[in-house]
């Protein structure tokens, strides 16, 4: 039943919403359909086309494959789990159309997004409307700011690359620190993070650097930081232009150690940069097959079912146990015999407060829209990432 | 309902851009693709107002219009010295320039975009709004029409018939084509503002070659010059990317799939009926044209 | 009626004008009185249309001055010497071909009400203005013959009425002075009566003309004198007769 | 920051990269010139170029020197293409330049979603590896990259240079460029030059994406984006003038990368768009150096030739 809604996200809902009233009405004026009382829905706005597809799609897949697990183990309650997944193309205009409709037609307490523009673009509507906000995958800092019902399951930047400016200055013992990032809003957010984080540990910030998300050349701004004779770099950029930026760092000598965070973190880096790439420092989310016996489940299925192994594995391990984190929020209001309303959703989310789920571990979401989690440090030794530190 | 509304919300809204952008580049046949960024400069415009200064929605919008259309003339004044295919080239160059430079400004929100803007929210309900846009829409194409058929609409029909000639008339070209550009511009910057406190979110990606791109398509499919036709290719192109979505696709391929359908429709448009679906005719006309041809006689 | 202080016609003094190597006008000195007719001759690239250009402002001259009835023109751009009473028709017609024939002369009076948006918010002035600008052009037309094609649309017009409506443009502005480049080239039958009929209507109410033309015949018939142009200078002014029985001139006109 | 091995070095650093520039804005300059186009559909064949050395030298394992003539082969029948059933037929209609910058820009977008359908928006380039090792001359890091890139620019240019002077059909390009209607009227056929330089443009594209593949990752939206440069470049350096763009391209990219010394490094991106702007508005023929023009460009100061030559 749920695979059903589910094969098909787009086309039939927006045929239903496109051809107006009397398809919606299908849907909310209908209450003789028990089955859809019965459910308890929540909403997921991913982008399903458009430049983006590539994740949404892989991440949509692994939340469905949870809401079926779940659904299997007997629901919430005895209650099924259904998602309710609308196309945003990671464009901020049709995200604002799907949660619209999410939030007036479908009237889901939760939903789920992704992408930081929808991310903010929908942030409004949801503390207007007070429907719950669950943010998974966008990390910069400004996330934690866009109002009272828009909460992070996804450690924004100060998580990581606090952790990995900390580790640097305390266990690599580091003293000069240098930043190259990407002028855009995460790189912007992430830096600033670094340096505080890095300073706050005892270090100093010596080189500071940004850069324009359409270069293709960065010897003016490696040069500079080449000059500040820094001990470690850190870069934050995109999966795209941070390869290129190692290769010119290492080829104008600079050998120092470079650091990243999780959007590096995959093996097309090692393939692009050979042993350029040894000594890399990157950071993950969420554990690895080799140390998780779920994750390794979870990757062997999607080698088995799909023939690959997903885009953006943690970003998908973070979709699929949402579903787990919503459905422990629902059966917590059931219990409380809670109208399921989105203020009700977030007041049991923070009473919750602590969620274990099934491929990334402990998650502490704290009053204060941000989170608490692990974060995995890994580092190119021989061509292969390998884990070197959990911290936090 | 939402889904609805936000749909005809953009319809109407491109309806107001496209006729304004066609005022412009079709009658008055300056080859400009900056339409976009005055369209950003009214949403900027009246959103920061609404935002940072308080300013109630209703004052917002019209100074969000006002913003765009003194920057149009600001830049058409050393802009409009060229022409063709130079102006062409001179608007993507100021056109990206103000997106770059939205982007590294902090108080227009920077590259993340500009969040929580003032706006009529969703529990409030939406209708009156979005009948108000599509109010200001209708308003519009009638002002345009009654522009482009007035005295006006003829000058600048001769304007862009033939520059010199209409110089040695006695007529101030500059002049004209400044006015041109500032009232299809101050439209454009109108539909910003109804823009932001709808959508309630502004990044400046979105103004880019891409929207211009649309927006020409939009004229060129619906028909240059003809004031009906950018009204109907706005809707139409506005309908089309929702009606592909029916077409149950595997949305792996749906994506790309969408633009190349949608910029192949505009191929075959170019080379099958390139003078769009609703033609111009080709020779102006005034209103009360039976008056006139009555008046002329008697003389 | 002109700004000027009394009616002495068109007076260009040293006028000079070149493109990188070639010169156009070269210290050119002419001045035409009120009612007369004066005719420039000379072969092709003598430069004969750039004067005209100059003159009107569609080409800044490097030095010299232009005067329309005792007006410095030489600092004013295109369109206000046209407001002040400087016409002028194109070798090329550069009609309006969007436009009716009766259109075509609405752009052209030295008041225009559709210039300005602004104009638009004062419809009762628009009004007037429009139906002033109404009555003139229809007394224009009548005055061309061209009453009976009013409404035309330009390009369905035969050629030699349209260099009719291309003259009857130009008198919209109630000039002064009127410049008139080629008005005879290609143009047989009724229109040639017309056009010769109206220039000399013209001449005797007293305005400037300049006349740009290959047509022997129409020259003799019409100018009072004849102006020789040559590589931007001018040679000669005198009866046009004489003028083209120079034989040294000739030899110019046609040349190797 | 200002020492003289930083300076040599972005100096250059600025001169390699520029190879690839130069050999975009030498293509963009060119069609500019002879067919009066401001072509997008540069983008479009610069997409299809990188792709096709792509699939044969990452996806198929072939060596480099396949993937180079598998891109000229992909450039040249689009170019044909494009012009034969394009540009030929909007010509043919007089089509205004809003039309032909429409159809431009529309076919470079369709490409650019064809090539997302095809090969997913994964930034990708032509070698698996991008890293180049260096050599150190004078404390200036040289990359193996850089010397073969700089001489297949060098030897591009020169070969067009040539082939403008030389052969028939290439002094037949300049002609044109000159000017059409007289072209025509000495009995060139102006569609034969149209299409030749087309090809030529691709071939040059062809040659500059390749170098760029293999230094930097391409998705299938980075050719539009490196097309806005060639165009400002173009500009900059003077419409019609090949000589003056070509010299332009190497400037700029010399100060886009050079302007880090004066201005916060996040600004660079501004910078290149005011310079497009401020360019055309002040310079709308390009920069001109005081020297005497080379003969033909005959000035025509007569006004009534101006309409009839823009169609």
């Amino acid at each position: 039943m749920q695979t059903d809604r589910t094969s098909l996200p787009l086309s039939r809902r927006t045929l239903l919403g496109g051809l107006g009233a009397a398809g919606v009405a299908l849907r909310i004026g209908a209450p003789g359909i028990a089955r859809a009382a019965d459910k308890l829905s929540f909403g997921l706005a991913m982008p399903l086309t458009g430049s983006q597809a590539t994740y949404g799609q892989d991440q949509v897949r692994a939340t469905r494959w949870a809401i079926e697990a779940i659904n299997k183990a007997g629901g919430v309650d005895g209650r099924p789990l259904e998602a309710i997944i609308l196309d945003t193309q990671a464009d901020p205009q049709v995200g604002i159309q799907a949660v619209n409709r999410l939030i007036s037609v479908d009237h889901v307490p939760i939903f789920v997004t992704a992408w930081s523009e929808v991310v903010k673009a929908v942030a409004p509507i949801a503390n207007d409307s007070k429907t719950l906000e669950l943010s998974v995958g966008a990390n910069a800092p400004a996330v934690a700011k866009l109002g009272e019902y828009v909460y992070t399951t996804f450690p924004l930047a100060d998580v990581d690359v606090a952790a990995v400016a900390r580790y640097a200055a305390t266990t690599l013992h580091k003293k000069r620190a240098a930043v190259l990032f990407i002028n855009n809003e995460t790189g912007i957010g992430s830096a600033q993070v670094y340096r505080k984080s890095f300073t706050g540990a005892g270090g100093t910030v010596v080189g500071y650097e940004a850069y324009d998300p359409k270069a293709t050349d960065w010897t003016g701004q490696i040069l500079k930081l080449r000059g500040a004779n820094p001990d470690v770099v850190h870069i934050q950029g995109l999966v795209a232009d941070t390869p290129q930026i190692i290769a010119q760092m290492r080829q104008l000598g600079m050998n120092q150690t470079i650091s990243s965070y999780s959007a590096i973190y995959n093996p097309g880096l090692i393939q692009k940069l050979g042993a350029a790439a040894n000594g890399v420092i990157a950071t993950s989310l969420a554990p690895g097959a080799s140390d998780s016996p779920a994750v390794k489940a979870y990757v062997e299925r999607w080698v088995k079912e799909v023939g690959r192994q997903p885009n953006g594995l943690p970003y998908t391990q973070y979709l699929h146990d949402t579903p787990y984190l919503v459905a422990d929020i629902y059966k917590g209001m059931l219990a409380k015999k809670m109208a399921m309303t989105g203020a009700n959703a977030r007041t049991e989310m923070l009473a919750i407060g602590t969620f274990q789920l099934p491929l990334t571990g402990k998650l502490v979401i704290n009053p204060n829209h941000t989170v608490d989690k692990p974060v995995y440090l890994m580092e190119v030794v021989n061509g292969a990432w390998k884990q070197i530190a959990v911290v936090g | 309902m939402e889904y609805l509304y936000t749909i005809i919300v953009m319809m109407a809204l491109y309806v107001i851009l496209a006729s304004s952008f066609d005022f412009v580049i079709g009658h008055g046949g300056l080859i400009s693709i900056a339409h976009p960024i005055f369209y950003a400069l009214g949403a900027y415009a009246s959103a920061l107002l609404a935002k940072d200064l308080h300013w109630p929605i209703v004052l917002a919008i019209p100074a969000g219009a006002v913003v765009a259309m003194v920057a149009s003339v600001l830049v058409a004044l050393p802009a409009l010295r060229v022409s063709g295919d130079y102006l062409l080239i001179a608007s993507i160059g100021f056109q990206l320039g103000v997106i770059e430079a939205i982007k590294n400004l902090d108080w227009t929100g920077g590259a993340g975009g500009l969040s929580n803007i003032p706006g009529v929210s969703i529990t409030q309900g939406h209708g009156p709004y979005v009948i108000a846009v599509v109010l200001i829409a209708i308003a519009t194409v009638a002002l345009l029409r009654f522009v482009a058929h007035s005295p006006y609409g003829r000058a600048i029909s001769a304007l862009r018939d033939d520059e010199p000639a209409f110089i040695a008339l006695g007529r101030n070209a500059m002049h004209m084509k400044i006015g041109i550009f500032a009232l299809g511009s101050a439209i454009a910057g109108l539909a910003g503002g109804l823009y932001a406190h709808y959508f309630r979110f502004l990044s400046a990606d979105q103004f880019g070659i891409m929207q211009s791109a649309a927006l020409l398509t939009m004229v060129v499919v619906g028909g240059m010059r003809s004031i009906w036709g950018p009204v109907l290719g706005a809707i139409v192109l506005e309908a089309l990317p929702q009606a592909l979505t029916f077409l149950n696709l595997p949305p792996s391929i749906l994506g790309p799939l969408q633009g190349i359908l949608f910029t192949g429709l505009v191929l075959i448009f170019m080379f099958f009926r390139p003078q769009g679906l609703i033609v111009a005719g080709d020779v102006w006309t005034g209103r009360r044209n039976a008056k006139e041809a009555a008046h002329v006689r008697r003389a | 009626m002109s700004a000027g202080l009394e009616a002495t016609g068109l007076e260009v003094t040293g006028l000079c004008k070149r493109f990188g190597g070639i010169v156009v006008a070269d210290a050119i000195d002419l001045a035409i009185p009120p009612g007369r007719v004066v005719g420039l001759i000379g072969p092709n690239g003598a430069g004969k249309t750039s004067f005209f250009n100059l003159v009107a402002g569609m080409v800044r001259a490097d030095a010299g001055r232009v005067r329309l009835d005792g007006t410095d023109l030489t600092r004013l751009p295109g369109y206000s010497r046209a407001r002040l009473g400087l016409a002028r028709t194109w070798q090329n017609l550069r009609l309006f071909p969007s436009l009716s024939v009766l259109d075509n002369l609405l752009i052209a009076p030295r008041r225009y009400p559709g210039e300005s948006l602004a104009a638009l918010l004062r419809p009762a002035r628009l009004r007037s203005a429009e139906y002033q600008a109404r009555e003139r052009a229809a007394s224009v037309l009548e005055r061309t013959g061209l009453a009976a094609i009013a409404h035309h649309p330009v390009a369905d017009v035969p050629f030699g009425q349209q260099k009719l409506i291309g003259v009857a443009r130009a008198l919209m502005n109630d000039p002064r002075c009127l410049l008139l480049d080629e008005p005879m080239a290609g143009v047989e039958g009724a229109a040639y009566g017309a056009i010769q009929r109206v220039v000399r209507d013209l001449a005797a109410a007293g305005i400037a003309i300049c006349v740009v033309e290959h047509n022997v015949a129409f020259i003799r018939d019409l100018c009072d004198e004849g102006v020789f142009m040559f590589a931007g200078r001018v040679l000669a002014r005198g009866e046009v007769g004489t003028l083209i029985a120079d034989p040294r001139l000739t030899e110019l006109y046609f040349g190797t | 920051m200002f020492s003289l091995v930083n300076l040599l070095q972005i100096g250059w650093t600025s001169l390699a990269t520029s190879s690839y520039l130069v050999l975009f804005t030498l293509a963009f300059a060119l069609v500019l010139k002879v067919n009066r186009v401001f072509n997008f559909t540069q983008a479009a064949v610069m997409t299809v170029a990188f792709y096709a050395a792509y699939t044969l030298v990452s996806l198929l394992h072939l060596p480099g020197a396949a993937g180079l003539l598998g891109a000229f082969a992909a450039t040249l029948i689009l170019s044909a293409l494009l012009e034969i059933g394009g540009f030929r037929t909007l010509r043919r209609r007089r089509a205004s330049p809003i039309f032909l910058f429409i159809f431009t820009l529309i076919v470079s977008e369709l490409v650019s979603y064809l090539a997302m359908m095809v090969y997913g928006t994964w930034p990708t380039t032509i070698f698996p590896s991008l890293f180049w090792p260096v050599r150190i001359i004078a404390g200036v890091a040289v990359s193996q990259w850089d010397v073969p890139a700089i001489g297949a620019t060098i030897a591009t240019v020169a070969a067009l240079f040539a082939f403008l002077r030389f052969t028939r059909i290439g002094r037949s390009m300049v002609a044109v460029a000159d000017n059409p209607d007289l072209a025509e009227f000495y009995g060139i056929a102006k569609d034969r030059v149209y299409l030749v330089t087309l090809l030529a443009a691709g071939l040059i594209s062809a040659v500059a994406m390749f170098l760029y593949g293999t230094r930097a990752q391409v998705e299938p939206t980075t050719a539009l984006n490196l097309l806005l440069f060639a165009i400002a470049a173009t500009i900059i350096g003077g419409i019609g003038n090949l000589g003056g763009a070509v010299a332009t391209a190497v400037a700029l990219g010399l100060l886009q990368n050079g302007s880090i010394l004066f201005i916060p490094s996040s600004w660079q991106g501004f910078l290149l768009y005011a310079f497009l702007f401020l360019a055309i508005v002040c310079f709308p023929r390009g920069i001109r150096l005081p020297r005497r023009r080379l003969v033909r460009n005959t000035p025509t100061p007569d006004l009534d030739d101006g309409k009839a030559e823009k169609a």
